[in-house]
């Protein structure tokens, strides 16, 4: 099957590699999600001082959640791995119907 | 490989989820499913945000009014722990392990619950407090709408999730179902993924007005 | 398999067809179902001429003419149209890619059921205290304005069809991804099939923005919010635009899978390869891909200013290019081909000039300023008719020929055929040409009489004498489809002789498991190359072995019947006290019953072997 | 052979000119029969994009002939099976996209120069503008026209100078309509939520062409009677049209009937109708409080309710039973049955209701 790890042939040797493999992955994980709260933390309390200007603010927290969201749709969600090829393609085109939707209500067509 | 086989740790395979066609096929149908959903969720935040604040009186609250950090950061992290503890399900999963799996699982539903919790005290102090409602304004309509949605999908999420858990609590791990906890926690970070816009869009924009 | 082969009782074969997952009996569903309601709305379509055949007429009232057209709409395109287009995705793309099922046989169920109990739901309207009567767009401040439960119908019914569809598109994405038989590549698959998986892909992109309007709407009319309420901030233009980001894909939705089925009849009956098939595919994708671009030229007179009118306008306009090389390219198809006039060839020919006339009018629209004058009037119901009859209900008919041996294992007659296409293509340009100057000369469209004195008499007529003439067609269409039923002469692989793709390798109709061995593709037009080798069938892909089948299911025809009567609670929930008891009923059946679906292990069964072998010799029957 | 073709090529152009006679439509209705600045902008686009879609479609229908009649099958002969021609490709993709550019400079432009309502923006001392506004309220089936700078309000009959661009505000009060006027030029929603605006321009020799008088449609659903919900337009001089508004002006009392009948209709008319009907033109009421047109200038009129003749008969009907005529409309069942002595007397009060001189 094409989803299968190469075959060493010796079923024992595959699995702790495998298993090392996926433990690294959780480490990776792990720091990921640190960040992420790191960013949240950050978007609130830029969004919390007195001192920035909104003009900064927003788009400021806007990138910090981009961030957070490929972290999690390549982290958490594995968009990383092989075999989502599709389902990228598919969420992205999602992902700009609705960007255009949302531009275009902020922008061009209102009076 | 016959999904309904009984499978040990030795013959357990590196991506468990997919073994079969028809996992395959459920693997991709949902992230399909979540393309569509994007672009649910899109409208729904086009809507918001051409009605934000948008209130038929002047003496009627304002996001800025609304909104307070300390709640919607403890919502943040909640959802965001549990979306942690269910990568951590399905690390448990992928080594067959499946008390572990149930374990976190079991946390991961658990700081949903509390997600929810706090949001139906948000509504609720929303409406007392400030007679901010579903039906007081179109800025109303247009926050509980989007948020809202976003709760059903949690509740919906916490379902499944527990239904899951409770059904195959005797049966262990198999290809048969496998395929079903890495999809349902595939929607569950993707209720985390709209969450990090709600956040952003909704409370964070709302207080810097 | 002998059991297989019995001759069954009518209960059993109801029972058989409630509960079926098999794609070609869920084919054969959509296809009664579509039908029937393409019925309804060409019979709603008729009142609609006959009311405005003389200035003044009173054979409807107001009200009703107004229920009537907005029926006809939402029928023709949700209900009819749709379904249909379904009806030949389901029975034909798994064949073409060589699967033996679609992805999610369960699911497939499911979308009909809810597109049928939606559309029974709405036309239920009819009897249950009046139909909607805001147009099938139902802008926001028409439709709160109505009165009584129309536009209630029209948003639950269309929510619950709507479900179905996008699972409907889904299906047939990862069906396409997933399923192909081995050596089927992308570049391999038949028009057919391209053109099924980017419709698909827009209603998996447009549906979403149509579920939350109608939720919106829904909100609005039944539990008190304020989108739409000017007074309370909401802004009725919200409706406008999500209402075309779903419509504007819907027609190419619509227009796709007819482009589909055109390409394979232009290569079948001029035994030619599809000219640049390459760039077929990439206008097919473009089209799809623009389709997301342009909805505002619906809006052009809303008022939403000249940037963004001028730049939707030039967007709108850049579609006609890629849909200018699909035209060239089927001509080129033909060119230096040997063209044979059968009945699905001729609505193919016929379909070139037709469309391109509502192409040509379609650019007209884009220009914006232009646009002003056309918007709203008889020219725009002209050119809509043009593409959606010109386009869509053509490649329904001449699918409806072509596929029918495939699908019932008989053809339709070809004299009647041909008489059906003859009075269907008069009727159609006597009916809907006239309408263009009648929109020029200043008659608003959606209107339920005109006044006498203002020039409009004479074309009004002769449009109305068109209709009928396309009523007797499709009565001759449904006289030839009794007759051939009746008689039933059975046909063999290949019933046209020049059968170019997969489907067209395997009997009429298919057995259930469709293909015994899965066939090896070596090729665009697999069973043409083949033939062109002197081999009679395609060369299998694997051994003979055992085939996993997926069981039937009577859950997804509960599921629907929950929502169905969910929405019923949900509407009398403020007039009668048992309105929430009933939705709560429904909603605890439908959740309950996907719970059942969700708990209870079904791994579907196999076909052994040995018994396949055994149907070698003697046929089986589906 | 030759002769056919002579004969046919005859036939064609008597039948292009025959079609092209009978399908301009009327002049106080048509598009294909411009009456202004606007509708001619927009006639000039329809020609341009007409003559490339002509040229478009000769080049389909030529190639169309030739496969068909060429390319019938003949023999069992099996076709050479070709794949593409990237060269003719590239030619139908370049051609058209060239083709577009013609129509989309021309078309943006109009656009642009159809959406510039500038002049209405700029206010003088008094506070009002030099050009001619006019306001358009569309309510259930009539329609509403307040001149800000005049100070005064009609209804169901616009009036307006030639040879001048006029602006239009435009807003509906209940749900949304479409004001348009096919001779004079596209049309433009009236939203519920907004005020839309542009402008028209009536050009003098073409008014005359159609009796001075347009018609003036709702382009979007409404209602039951939406059909229904026409206006006209009344296009004169500028000199004709001060002199209206002048004299539209000097009302400022509702105006005393003269013979016995009519006061006798006056008095039915301050008992039922002046509710919801002003008989003065002055647009000093709040927009919600006009429920229905104003009727000061009444007997001038071309048209009863939008649609009827202006005749005492119609008129009789229409007070009868507004809704035969007006299905939905917000009339009926208001003002109770009126008696024949009622309604004569009504109809003579009504149809005095002048302010221009006979």
């Amino acid at each position: 099957m094409a989803t299968q790890q190469p075959n060493s042939g010796n079923p024992r040797v595959d699995i702790e590699y495998r298993r090392k493999k996926s433990a690294e992955e959780m480490k990776h994980q792990v720091i990921t999600f640190a960040l992420m709260i790191f960013l949240t933390i950050v978007a609130f309390v830029a969004a919390g001082y007195e001192g920035f200007s909104g003009w900064f603010i927003v788009p400021f927290i806007l990138i910090l959640a981009l961030v957070q969201v490929i972290f999690q749709l390549y982290y958490f969600m594995h968009m990383s791995h092989k075999g989502h090829e599709a389902p990228a393609m598919f969420l992205y085109s999602g992902a700009f119907v609705g960007f255009i939707t949302i531009i275009a209500f902020l922008t061009v067509i209102w009076w | 490989m016959a999904a309904e086989q009984k499978m040990t740790y030795e013959t357990w395979p590196a991506s468990p989820e997919k073994q079969t066609l028809e996992a395959k096929n459920k693997f991709l149908g949902f992230w399909f499913f979540l393309g569509g959903e994007t672009v649910l969720f899109a409208s729904l935040f086009a809507t918001y945000l051409a009605l934000k604040d948008k209130v038929p009186s002047s003496d009627m609250a304002l996001a800025k009014d609304l909104f307070e950090i300390p709640l919607a950061f403890i919502m943040t992290m909640l959802l965001l722990t549990s979306s942690l503890t269910s990568v951590y399900a399905m690390y448990h999963m992928k080594n067959f392990n499946f008390k572990k799996m149930q374990l976190w699982l079991g946390i991961t539903v658990l700081l949903g619950l509390g997600f929810l919790g706090l949001e139906i005290y948000e509504f609720n102090h929303y409406v007392h407090e400030f007679h901010h409602s579903f039906t007081s304004s179109a800025f109303g309509s247009a926050f509980y709408t989007l948020v809202g949605f976003h709760g059903a999908h949690v509740a919906f999420g916490l379902l499944w999730i527990t239904t899951l858990m409770i059904r195959n609590s005797k049966r262990g791990l198999s290809l048969y179902n496998a395929p079903k906890f890495y999809v349902a926690s595939l929607y569950w970070h993707f209720i985390d993924v709209v969450w990090v816009f709600i956040f952003t869009v909704v409370y964070l924009m709302g207080m810097v007005g | 398999m002998s059991t297989l082969a019995q001759k069954k009782g009518f209960g059993a074969v109801l029972w058989d067809y409630l509960t079926t997952v098999d794609h070609k009996k869920i084919a054969i569903l959509y296809l009664i179902a579509g039908g029937f309601f393409f019925l309804l709305g060409g019979l709603e379509a008729m009142f609609i001429r006959i009311q405005l055949a003389v200035p003044n007429n009173d054979f409807v009232s107001a009200g009703l003419y107004n229920e009537i057209l907005t029926m006809h709409g939402t029928t023709m395109i949700f209900l009819a149209a749709m379904p249909l287009i379904f009806a030949f995705m389901n029975a034909v793309m798994p064949l073409q890619i060589g699967a033996r099922d679609v992805a999610f046989p369960f699911l497939n169920s499911l979308g009909f059921w809810l597109f049928f109990f939606g559309g029974v739901f709405l036309n239920l309207s009819w009897f249950l205290g009046g139909a909607p009567d805001a147009g099938w767009t139902s802008y926001a401040s028409l439709s709160l304005a109505s009165e009584g439960h129309g536009i209630d119908f029209y948003a639950l019914g269309l929510q619950i069809s709507g479900a179905g569809t996008l699972i409907g598109g889904i299906n047939f994405l990862v069906t396409i991804i997933n399923m192909r038989a081995p050596g089927m590549t992308y570049m391999r698959m038949p028009m057919f099939t391209w053109a099924t998986f980017v419709t698909s892909a827009l209603i998996l992109f447009a549906f979403p923005a149509l579920t939350v309007g109608l939720f919106l709407l829904v909100f609005d009319r039944m539990f008190g919010s304020n989108f739409f309420d000017p007074a309370m901030g909401g802004n009725t233009i919200i409706w406008e635009h999500f209402f075309w980001i779903f419509g504007h894909p819907e027609v190419y939705i619509l227009i796709l899978p007819a482009f589909g089925i055109f390409s394979e009849i232009f290569a079948i009956f001029s035994r030619k390869r599809l000219f640049g098939y390459s760039s077929m595919v990439f206008a097919t994708v473009l089209i799809g891909f623009l389709g997301f671009m342009v909805w505002a030229h619906h809006m052009f007179t809303t008022g939403m200013g000249p940037i963004a009118n001028a730049i939707f306008a030039v967007a709108t306009m850049a579609i006609a290019v890629p849909t200018g090389i699909k035209i060239f390219n089927w001509l080129f198809t033909m060119w230096g081909g040997s063209i044979t006039f059968t009945t699905p060839m001729l609505w193919a020919i016929a379909f070139i000039p037709s469309f391109v006339a509502g192409g040509v009018t379609g650019v007209m629209l884009a220009s914006a300023a232009q646009d002003y004058q056309y918007h709203d009037t008889y020219f725009v119901v002209a050119h809509f008719h043009y593409v959606i009859v010109g386009g869509v209900v053509f490649a329904l008919f001449a699918g409806a020929h072509l596929y029918w041996p495939k699908m019932f294992g008989t053809m339709l007659n070809e004299f009647l055929g041909k008489i059906t296409f003859v009075l269907f293509f008069i009727g159609f340009h006597l009916t809907f040409f006239i309408q263009h100057f009648l929109g020029l000369w200043g008659m608003p469209r959606r209107i339920f009489t005109f006044l006498p004195g203002q020039g409009l008499d004479t074309a009004n007529m002769v449009s109305t004498v068109g209709a009928f003439f396309m009523a007797i067609a499709v009565i001759i269409l449904l006289i030839n489809i009794v007759i051939t039923s009746v008689k039933n002469e059975k046909v063999g692989n290949d019933p046209w002789g020049d059968g170019r793709t997969l489907e067209w390798a395997i009997p009429s109709p298919p057995p259930f498991y469709n293909f015994k061995q899965l066939p090896l593709v070596r090729g665009l037009d697999a069973y043409w190359l083949e033939k062109m080798e002197g081999k009679k069938g395609m060369s299998p892909a694997e051994p003979l072995g055992d085939i996993h089948m997926p069981n039937n299911s009577f859950i997804p025809f509960v599921i629907s019947l929950g929502l169905f009567i969910a929405a019923f609670g949900a509407m009398y929930r403020a007039e009668h006290s048992w309105g929430i008891p009933v939705l709560i009923f429904g909603m605890l059946i439908t959740l309950g019953s996907m719970f059942v679906r969700s708990v209870k292990d079904d791994h579907g069964y196999h076909i052994h072997k040995e018994d396949l072998e055994d149907s070698n010799d003697k046929g089986v029957k589906a | 052979m030759k002769r056919l073709a002579k004969w046919r090529l005859f036939s064609l152009f008597a039948m292009m000119a025959l079609i092209l006679s009978a399908c301009s439509g009327k002049p106080y209705l048509s598009t294909l029969k411009p009456a202004g600045e606007v509708a001619q902008t927009q006639f000039d686009l329809m020609v341009l994009s007409t003559a490339i879609m002509v040229g478009v479609i000769a080049v389909v229908t030529v190639i169309f002939f030739i496969v068909v009649v060429k390319f019938r099958r003949k023999d069992d002969r099996i076709p050479k099976q070709v794949e593409g021609s990237h060269k003719l490709e590239i030619i139908w993709t370049v051609i058209p996209i060239l083709l577009l550019l013609i129509l989309a400079v021309p078309t943006v432009s109009a656009t642009f120069k159809l959406a510039d309502v500038s002049p209405m923006e700029k206010k003088n001392e008094e506070g009002k503008t030099d050009a001619l506004v006019v306001n358009v309220r569309a309510n259930l089936y009539w329609w509403e026209f307040e001149y800000p700078n005049q100070e005064i309000i009609t209804g169901q009959e616009l009036v307006v100078p030639t040879d001048e661009k006029v602006y239009f505000n435009l807003i509906a009060s209940d749900v949304k309509h479409s004001f348009w006027i096919p001779a004079v030029g596209g049309k433009l929603d009236t939203n519920t939520e907004n005020v839309n605006k542009f402008w028209l321009e009536f050009d003098g020799e073409k008014a005359a062409e159609a009796d001075n008088y347009f018609y003036g449609k709702c382009a979007e659903l409404c209602g039951p009677s939406h059909a229904l919900m026409d206006f006209k337009v009344k296009a004169v001089p500028r000199d004709q049209f001060d002199q209206w508004a002048t004299a539209m002006k000097d009302v400022k009392e509702p105006k005393q009937a003269e013979t016995d009948l009519a006061q006798a209709g006056q008095e039915v008319f301050n008992n039922s109708c002046i509710g919801c009907h002003a008989v003065t033109p002055a647009n000093t009421a709040p927009e919600a409080a006009r429920l229905a047109p104003n009727l000061t200038n009444f007997g001038d009129r071309d048209r009863i309710a939008g649609i009827l003749d202006h005749t005492e008969e119609d008129l009789k009907d229409w007070l009868r039973d507004p809704e035969t005529y007006k299905p939905g409309n917000k009339m009926t069942g208001t003002y109770g049955e009126l008696t024949e002595e009622e309604l004569d007397a009504l109809t003579e009060y009504l149809m005095g209701l002048k302010v221009m001189e006979q």
